[in-house]
C-alpha cells in the first residue's frame, strides 16, 4: 500500500497541470460540434457546455476525517468519466471534471456546491458521501436548479427533482438482510448498534420496526450509539455478552469500524465463535474499504449487506474491477459506494443521450426507466423517484479483506424511500 | 485605645508547614508598625493573610472590627485596606498616570468604569498623588520605562490614591539608593497621619528612621515586640537575626 | 460630542482607519465583487463578529476562549430555528422536492418529522416569534457566557485552563446537539432555510441587502467595542491581563469585569451566528465544535490580537485563503494554512495590525517618494491597506 | 432489568470481571496518550495541539514496518512489534526535536501563541500523512499472539491487547518516573523548567535540556501510537480524536504532577467506563466531561497539586 503511490500531491499537481495543457489545447483544435446536436440546441440554459467539452463538477472530502472513505468514490467516478470519454464523450462532447474538496466540512461543501453551479456552470456534479453533506447541498441545487448524482446508501426520507441516488435507500438494505438473518439464520433477537447520525438511527428505526411488526417472535434487545469516530467499545462489547443476541445488527461507520472490529476479536467475538452459539454479525455499513483498514483476519465470519461485492461474478464486473485496479494501483479495493459513485457518470450519460439535451429539467424528467447495462453490480434502472432498482446482497468477509456472496435477492428491489408502515 | 487591626491566634498551614502559626497581634490607629525577622520568618504570608490573597487556616483577623478573613480580596481593599508587594508590581504598558487613574477608588464597577468620566477632580488627586511620591515628571512616561526605585514608589502611590485606612508595605526601599531611601522614609512619614501601616523591611537603618514599633516574627511565631532599641538589645533576637 | 468623537472614532487615525474599512466594505466590495462572492464576503464577515469579541475578551482582556463557537452556534441555532419553523410553516407552498411536501407535516420542521416527533417540543415554541428570537439570539448565549463566567473566573480559572475548560464545553455541545437529533437537526443541523418573515433570503437582492445589514451591525460592534476600549474599562482590562493581583487589589472585582467582557464578546459572537444563519440559510453542529472555535482564534491573531479593526481583515484574509487555496489547490492547501498560521505567530506575533505599524511608516515613505515622482507621468495614489493598532488606549 | 434476571450469577461475575477490565484498558489508553503531553504540557508548558498528529506518526511507523515484514520476512512477524515501538519513539522524537528548533523554542514565555503555531503544525503534519500514505484508513498486521483474548473460563474474555497496553502503559510511567525523578538528568530538567535563568547560572545547557524534554514527550506520543494499531484506526487524522480527552487527562491530573496524571486517566477512565455500561456512550462522555469541568472548578489546580506559598 505504501509502495505504490506517486504522492497524491504530486499527482494532483500532474493532474492539475495536464488539465491546463488541455484548456490551453482544447480551442485550438475547435471543431463544429456534432451536427446532431448543435451546442444551442442542447444547452438552453447557459450550462457550461461548448461545441466539444461538457464540464462537471466532482464535489468530494479531499482533506479531513471523511477523506478517507470519499477516496473511493472520487476515484470510481474519474474511472468513469475516463471511459465515456475514451468511448466518444456525451454527445459528442468530452468531459472536462472540476475538482472541488468539501473538507469533511458541511457549510464548505454547501459553498463549493454553490460555486460549481453558479460559477462553473457544471452540467452536473458528482459528489457528497455523507448524509449531512448532501442535506447541506440539497437548497443549493433545487435553488440553482443543477443536478446531483450522489453515491452513497443512505436513510432514505427524501426525493428530489435535481438528485439521483445511486445508492441504495434504507429499504433496500435493510429488510431483505433482515429476513434473509431470520430465515437462513434463524435469528430472533437483534441488538442494534450504530454510529450517532441520522443514518444509523433511522436505518435501525427501520429495522426495530421490521423486526417488531413483520417477523415473527422477533425482538429487539438492545440499541446503543457511539458518537462518531469514537474508539472504544469494550463496555459496549460487555453488553451485548450479556444480552446474547443471536444477531448483532451494526451499523457503525467511518474510524469507528476500526476500534469496533478489532476489540470485538480481542473479546472473543469472532465469526468462528458467533456460529459456534447460534449467533451472526450483520452489518451494512462495512464494505472492502473499510475492511482494508480493519484487517480481514479482524472481521472473517462476519456478514454485510449491500448490493455489490468486489468478488460479485458477472462480465461487467470482470471488466471494471481490472479496469479500476490498472487506473489506480493493483492493491486497490471497490467496496458499495466506489460501486454506486461508478454508476453516477454512466447514468448521466444514458439520460443525457435520452433527453437529447444537457438541460437539468430535461435531464430530471427523462430520468426515468434511464438503465445501465453495464453496471458492475449487474443492472440498474432508475425509478421515478429518482432511486435506483436493485438487488441486495449477503456477503460473508473473508480473511483476505474480501467477500463470498451467499445470496441474493431474487429481483430487483424497488426503492422506497418514504416506506409506509415504518414511521 | 482601641486596635485598629486586632489578629489572633492566626494559623496557615501549606501541606502541614506552617508558615505563620498562632500569632496574635495588634495594630494601632495611626501608628507605623514595621514587621522583621529573617528568611522564612512569615512576614510577607502575614501581609498576604492580612489582604486577603492567602486565606488562613484558623484565627482571625479583625479591622476596625469588621472580620477580614472571610472576605474576597477586593472587599477588603473597599475596606481601607491597601497592599504594595514586594516586587513591585505596577501596569508595564501604562503611563505612570493611567496606573494612578485605575487605581483611584471612583467607577470600580463594570458600568461605573464603563461610563467613568475624568473629571477635573480626579485628574487634580492624580497630580496630587504624583507629587507626593515624586512621579510628577514621569506622568506620561510608560510604567516600564520607569527606575525601580520609581516603579516603588508608583506601587506605593497607587495604593496611597485610594486612601487606605491601612497600608501594608511589603520592602518599600528594596533596590533605592540612599537618596531615595531617604525621600521614602520622608513619604512615610507623611503617609502615616491618619491611617495606621504596617512594613516589612530588612534594612535596619531605614527601620531605625520610621519605625514607632517593631515586631519579630520567626518561624511563624512572633518573638517579640517591641521599640526599635528594645528589640536591639533583645537576646533571643540576636541569636535568630541580628546576629547572623 | 468631542468625547464621543474620541472614544467612539478614536480620534483621527481611529476615523481614518473605520473610514477606509467603511469604503471597503460598503464601496470596493459590492462593485468589485460578483453576487455568489460577495454572499460568501457575508459569511467571511460573520465571522469577523467573532474576532472582534476575542479582540476585546483575549487581546485586551487576556481571556483566551476556545469556546466562542458555542456562543456564534447558539446565536446561530436560534436563528436558524425560526427560520426553519417559518419554512416549515410555508412548506406546502414551496416547490421542489414534492414528495418531501407531500409528506411533512405542515408546521413542524422536516428533521422532526424524520425523527418520528409528532409534535413540536416546548422548547421551540418561543422561535415562533421573530421578535422574541431576536432577543433570545442575544439572552441566551450572554446568559451562557455569564453562567460560565461566573462559574470560572470566581474560582481563578483563567489561562491554558480556561481555555482548555471552553474548548471541552464546544464538544459537550457538538454531542449533544448531534444526539439530539429531533430537536436539533441532529450532525445534518437545521438545513433549507428560506425565508425570514415572508422575505426570500436567497435572492439576489435578499443576500446584497444581508451583506449591508451585516456590514453594518459589524461597523456598530467596532464602534461599541471602541467605546469600551477607550472607558477606564478598557484600561483596567489592559491591566488585569498584565497583573491581575493589582487589579485585585485596586478594589476592583476581577472577576466581575472578567465576565462582563466575555459576556460582551459572547453577544457579538451570537449576532455573528445569527446573521450567518440568515446569509448562507443553514446551520450545523460542525460550525460550533472545536476547530472552527480555534479558526476563530486564528482569525484574530492574524489580524492582530490589539486591533478590532484588524480582526476584520484577519476574518477576511483567512476565509478568503481558506476557499482560495482550497479552490487552486486541494491537495495542498492544509499546507498552505498550517504554513500561514505558523508563520504569523512565529514573526507576527500582533499579526497583520502589527505588521503594518511595523512596516507601515516604512512603506509609507517609500510610497511618499514614490508618488512623488510618479505624480508627473500619472495621478494614480495607492491606498496601503488601513489596519491600525492599540486603538482606544 | 429482566435481561438481567434471566442470567446466571456465574455470568454477572464474568461481565462484571470484563467490564473492570475494560475500564482498565481505557485507563492505559488515556496514560499512554497524556505520557507524553504531560511532559510538554505539563512540564514545559507548551500547548501541543500537534500531539495527536506525533501519534498518527507513531502509528504510521508501525503500519510500514508491519507491511515491509509481511512483504520481505513473514518469519519476523510475531516479533516485530517491540522493534516497531521503538522505530515510531525514534522517528517521533527526531520529528519533534526538529519541531522544537524550528518553531517550539521561539513561543517558549508565550504559551497560548503556542496553540495557534502547533494547530498550524498539526495540519501540515495531518495533510502530509495524508500525501505519503493516502487518505484511506490502513492497519498493521499484527502477530497472532497480539489478538484475540484470553480466556481462563469459560465466559471470561480478557483482551490480549487490552493487557498489552495496560502492561506497556505501566513500564512507560515507570520510565518516566526513573527519568524525571531519579537520574541526573530529570533533575536537569525539573530545574530547567522551574527556573531557566538559575538553571543555565549553574552550567546546565538549557536549550539543549528543552530541546530533548520536547522530543521525548514526542517520542513517547510515538509509542502510544504504536501501541493503539492494536486497538484502533491508522489514518491521517486518527490522532486528532485523541488531542481533547488527552489534554482533559492531564489538565484534571493536576499538569506538572507525574502521579496526578496517572490518578486522573484512572478516575477518568474508569467513571467512563461504568456509565457507558449503565448509560449509553454518548450520555457517558458528557457525564464524565462535565463532571471533570466542575471538579476542575472546584479544584482549579487539577487532582493533585502541592498548596506552595505564592
Amino acid at each position: 500500500m505504501l509502495s505504490r503511490r506517486i504522492p497524491q500531491w504530486l499527482q494532483g499537481m500532474l493532474r492539475g497541470a495536464a488539465m491546463a495543457g488541455l484548456a490551453a489545447v482544447l480551442p485550438l483544435s475547435a471543431h463544429a460540434a456534432d451536427p446532431k446536436f448543435p451546442t444551442a440546441a442542447v444547452n438552453t440554459t447557459g450550462l457550461a457546455v461548448t461545441d466539444d467539452v461538457v464540464t462537471v463538477g466532482q464535489l468530494h472530502s479531499v482533506t479531513g476525517t471523511m477523506a478517507l472513505s470519499e477516496t473511493g468514490s472520487v476515484e470510481a467516478e474519474r474511472l468513469a468519466i475516463t471511459e465515456i470519454n475514451k468511448a466518444g464523450g456525451v454527445l459528442g462532447r468530452q468531459i472536462k471534471i472540476v475538482q472541488e474538496d468539501g473538507a469533511s466540512d458541511w457549510p464548505t461543501f454547501a459553498e463549493k456546491a454553490k460555486k460549481l453551479l453558479v460559477q462553473d456552470k457544471a452540467a452536473a456534479v458528482f459528489g457528497c458521501w455523507t448524509s449531512a453533506s448532501r442535506k447541506a447541498v440539497l437548497p443549493v441545487f433545487e435553488k440553482e436548479n443543477g443536478m446531483l448524482y450522489y453515491p452513497t446508501f443512505y436513510e432514505g426520507l427524501e426525493a428530489s427533482k435535481n438528485v439521483i441516488y445511486t445508492g441504495q435507500e434504507a429499504t433496500q438494505q435493510i429488510i431483505w438482510g433482515l429476513n434473509w438473518a431470520n430465515k437462513e439464520k434463524g435469528a430472533k433477537t437483534f441488538f442494534l448498534i450504530g454510529s450517532d447520525y441520522i443514518w444509523p438511527r433511522t436505518s435501525n428505526k427501520i429495522a426495530r420496526f421490521h423486526i417488531e411488526r413483520y417477523l415473527k417472535d422477533c425482538k429487539v434487545v438492545g440499541e446503543e450509539y457511539y458518537p462518531l469516530g469514537y474508539t472504544e467499545f469494550q463496555s459496549l462489547i460487555n453488553k451485548v455478552k450479556l444480552a446474547k443476541p443471536n444477531c448483532i445488527y451494526s451499523i457503525i461507520v467511518g474510524g469507528s469500524n476500526v476500534s469496533w472490529y478489532k476489540q470485538l476479536k480481542a473479546a472473543g467475538i469472532t465469526g468462528e465463535s458467533l456460529a459456534k452459539k447460534k449467533q451472526i454479525l450483520l452489518t451494512i455499513s462495512t464494505t472492502e474499504d473499510e475492511v482494508r483498514g480493519i484487517g480481514g483476519e479482524n472481521v472473517a465470519g462476519f456478514y454485510a449487506c449491500m448490493k455489490y461485492f468486489q468478488s460479485l461474478d458477472n462480465p461487467n464486473n470482470k471488466a471494471f474491477v481490472p479496469a479500476f485496479k490498472a487506473m489506480w494501483g493493483k492493491d486497490s479495493v471497490i467496496g458499495d459506494v466506489s460501486q454506486a459513485a461508478y454508476l453516477g457518470p454512466w447514468l448521466w450519460k444514458a439520460t443525457v443521450e435520452k433527453a437529447g439535451s444537457f438541460d437539468i429539467d430535461k435531464i430530471a424528467a427523462a430520468s426515468e426507466g434511464v438503465e445501465f447495462k453495464g453496471a458492475p453490480e449487474g443492472y440498474v434502472r432508475i425509478h421515478k423517484n429518482h432511486h435506483l432498482w436493485s438487488k441486495a446482497r449477503i456477503g460473508e468477509m473473508k480473511l483476505d479483506g474480501q467477500y463470498n456472496v451467499i445470496a441474493e435477492s431474487p429481483d430487483l428491489i424497488e426503492p422506497n424511500p418514504f416506506p409506509k408502515g415504518y414511521q | 485605645m482601641i486596635a485598629e487591626l486586632e489578629i489572633k491566634n492566626l494559623t496557615v498551614s501549606f501541606d502541614g508547614f506552617k508558615a505563620v502559626d498562632d500569632l496574635t497581634f495588634s495594630v494601632e490607629h495611626e501608628e507605623l508598625r514595621v514587621v522583621i525577622g529573617p528568611n522564612g520568618a512569615g512576614k510577607t504570608t502575614l501581609l498576604d493573610l492580612i489582604c486577603g490573597k492567602t486565606r488562613p487556616t484558623g484565627g482571625s483577623i479583625r479591622f476596625k472590627g469588621r472580620e477580614l478573613s472571610r472576605m474576597q480580596e477586593n472587599s477588603i481593599v473597599r475596606q481601607g485596606v491597601g497592599r504594595k508587594f514586594q516586587t513591585p508590581s505596577v501596569y508595564p504598558k501604562l503611563t505612570v498616570f493611567e496606573n494612578l487613574e485605575i487605581s483611584f477608588p471612583r467607577g470600580r464597577g463594570v458600568w461605573g468604569s464603563l461610563f467613568f468620566k475624568q473629571s477635573e477632580d480626579v485628574r487634580e488627586r492624580i497630580r496630587e498623588v504624583a507629587r507626593d511620591t515624586y512621579l510628577s515628571d514621569h506622568l506620561h512616561t510608560s510604567a516600564e520605562h520607569l527606575s525601580h526605585g520609581q516603579k516603588q514608589w508608583l506601587e506605593i502611590g497607587m495604593v496611597l490614591i485610594a486612601d487606605p485606612k491601612l497600608m501594608l508595605l511589603d520592602e518599600p526601599v528594596a533596590g533605592m539608593s540612599v537618596r531615595e531611601r531617604q525621600q521614602t522614609a520622608d513619604l512615610l512619614q507623611r503617609i502615616c497621619r491618619g491611617r495606621s501601616v504596617v512594613v516589612i523591611e530588612h534594612d535596619m537603618n531605614f527601620v531605625k528612621q520610621i519605625a514607632h514599633k517593631v515586631t519579630v516574627m520567626h518561624q511563624g511565631k512572633m518573638l517579640v515586640e517591641g521599640s526599635m532599641d528594645e528589640i536591639q538589645a533583645n537576646e533571643k533576637v540576636r541569636e535568630v537575626y541580628l546576629g547572623h | 460630542m468631542h468625547t464621543l468623537y474620541n472614544r467612539a472614532l478614536g480620534g483621527r487615525s481611529g476615523t481614518v482607519g473605520l473610514a477606509l474599512l467603511c469604503v471597503l466594505l460598503f464601496l470596493i466590495f459590492p462593485l468589485a465583487l460578483d453576487n455568489f462572492r460577495l454572499n460568501m464576503m457575508s459569511k467571511y464577515l460573520s465571522y469577523a463578529f467573532v474576532a472582534i469579541g476575542l479582540v476585546l475578551c483575549w487581546g485586551n482582556g487576556g481571556i483566551l476562549s476556545l469556546g466562542q463557537g458555542l456562543f456564534w452556534g447558539f446565536g446561530g441555532y436560534c436563528m436558524a430555528a425560526f427560520l426553519k419553523l417559518e419554512a416549515a410553516r410555508n412548506i406546502a407552498a414551496e416547490s421542489g422536492s414534492d414528495q418531501i411536501r407531500a409528506l411533512t407535516t405542515v408546521g413542524l420542521p422536516d428533521f422532526m418529522d424524520w425523527n418520528q416527533i409528532t409534535s413540536l417540543p416546548y422548547i421551540w415554541y418561543p422561535f415562533k416569534s421573530f421578535s422574541l428570537t431576536i432577543l433570545l439570539v442575544f439572552v441566551v448565549p450572554t446568559l451562557l457566557a455569564y453562567i460560565i463566567g461566573t462559574a470560572m473566573f470566581r474560582r481563578r480559572v483563567g489561562g491554558v485552563y480556561f481555555a482548555l475548560i471552553t474548548q471541552a464545553l464546544c464538544w459537550i455541545m457538538e454531542i449533544s446537539f448531534v444526539t439530539r437529533q429531533g430537536w436539533t437537526g441532529g450532525i445534518n443541523g437545521i438545513t433549507d432555510l428560506r425565508t425570514c418573515l415572508g422575505w426570500d433570503i436567497r435572492t439576489k437582492s435578499a443576500q446584497i441587502i444581508l451583506y449591508f445589514l451585516t456590514c453594518g451591525l459589524l461597523i456598530g460592534c467596532i464602534l461599541i467595542g471602541r467605546f469600551i476600549l477607550s472607558s477606564k474599562l478598557g484600561r483596567i482590562l489592559v491591566a488585569m491581563r498584565d497583573g491581575e493581583d493589582r487589579v485585585r487589589f485596586s478594589g476592583y472585582s476581577v472577576s466581575k469585569l472578567k465576565t462582563f467582557i466575555f459576556c460582551v464578546a459572547a453577544a457579538m459572537s451570537a449576532l455573528g451566528g445569527a446573521l450567518f444563519a440568515l446569509n448562507v440559510g443553514f446551520m450545523s453542529p460542525k460550525l460550533v465544535t472545536i476547530e472552527p472555535s480555534i479558526y476563530m482564534v486564528i482569525f484574530c491573531a492574524v489580524g492582530g490580537r490589539n486591533s478590532l479593526i484588524g480582526a476584520v481583515y484577519g476574518a477576511i484574509l483567512v476565509s478568503y485563503g481558506k476557499t482560495y487555496f482550497s479552490e487552486m489547490f486541494p491537495n495542498l492547501w492544509y499546507f498552505l494554512m498550517g504554513g500561514v498560521f505558523i508563520l504569523v505567530t512565529r514573526f507576527f506575533p500582533d499579526g497583520l495590525a502589527g505588521a503594518v505599524d511595523y512596516l507601515g511608516p516604512m512603506l509609507g515613505r517609500k510610497l511618499f517618494s514614490w508618488i512623488g515622482r510618479a505624480q508627473a507621468n500619472f495621478p494614480a495614489a495607492v491606498v496601503p491597506i488601513p489596519v491600525e493598532a492599540n486603538e482606544g488606549r | 432489568m429482566p435481561l438481567i434476571l434471566a442470567t446466571s450469577f456465574a455470568e454477572l461475575k464474568d461481565i462484571f470481571l470484563m467490564q473492570g477490565f475494560a475500564g482498565f484498558s481505557l485507563f492505559a489508553v488515556f496514560l499512554l496518550m497524556a505520557l507524553g503531553l504531560a511532559i510538554i504540557f505539563g512540564q514545559m508548558k507548551v500547548i501541543n495541539m500537534a500531539h495527536g498528529e506525533f501519534l498518527t506518526v507513531g502509528a504510521y511507523v508501525t503500519v510500514f514496518l508491519s507491511h515491509m515484514v509481511v512483504n520481505h520476512a513473514p518469519k519476523l512477524l510475531p516479533y516485530y512489534f517491540p522493534a516497531a515501538i521503538v522505530c515510531a519513539f525514534v522517528v517521533a522524537f527526531i520529528l519533534g526535536y526538529i519541531v522544537e528548533i524550528g518553531l517550539v523554542k521561539y513561543l517558549y514565555n508565550r504559551p497560548l501563541d503556542t496553540l495557534l503555531a502547533t494547530w498550524g503544525l498539526s495540519m501540515i503534519l495531518q495533510q502530509a500523512c495524508r500525501s505519503l500514505f493516502g487518505a484511506r484508513e490502513d492497519t498493521a498486521t499484527l502477530p497472532e499472539w497480539m489478538m484475540g483474548s484470553w480466556s481462563p473460563s469459560e465466559g471470561l474474555d480478557i483482551p490480549i491487547n487490552g493487557m498489552f497496553l495496560l502492561a506497556l502503559a505501566i513500564v512507560m510511567v515507570l520510565l518516566v518516573y526513573a527519568l524525571m525523578y531519579r537520574s541526573r538528568w530529570g533533575l536537569k530538567v525539573r530545574a530547567t523548567m522551574q527556573n531557566r535563568a538559575m538553571a543555565g547560572a549553574v552550567g546546565i545547557n538549557t536549550k539543549r535540556v528543552d530541546r530533548v524534554t520536547f522530543a521525548l514527550g514526542c517520542g513517547l506520543a510515538g509509542i502510544a501510537g504504536a501501541a493503539f494499531t492494536t486497538i484502533g484506526s491508522v489514518s491521517p487524522s486518527a490522532g486528532s480524536l485523541y488531542i481533547v480527552d488527552t489534554f482533559i487527562v492531564v489538565v484534571f491530573g493536576g499538569a506538572a504532577s507525574l502521579l496526578g496524571t496517572v490518578l486522573s486517566a484512572f478516575t477518568i477512565a474508569q467513571s467512563q467506563s461504568i456509565l457507558e455500561f449503565f448509560l449509553t456512550g454518548v450520555l457517558a462522555k458528557i457525564f464524565v466531561l462535565v463532571g471533570v469541568i466542575i471538579l476542575l472548578m472546584i479544584r482549579p489546580q487539577g487532582l493533585i497539586a502541592s498548596k506552595v506559598r505564592r
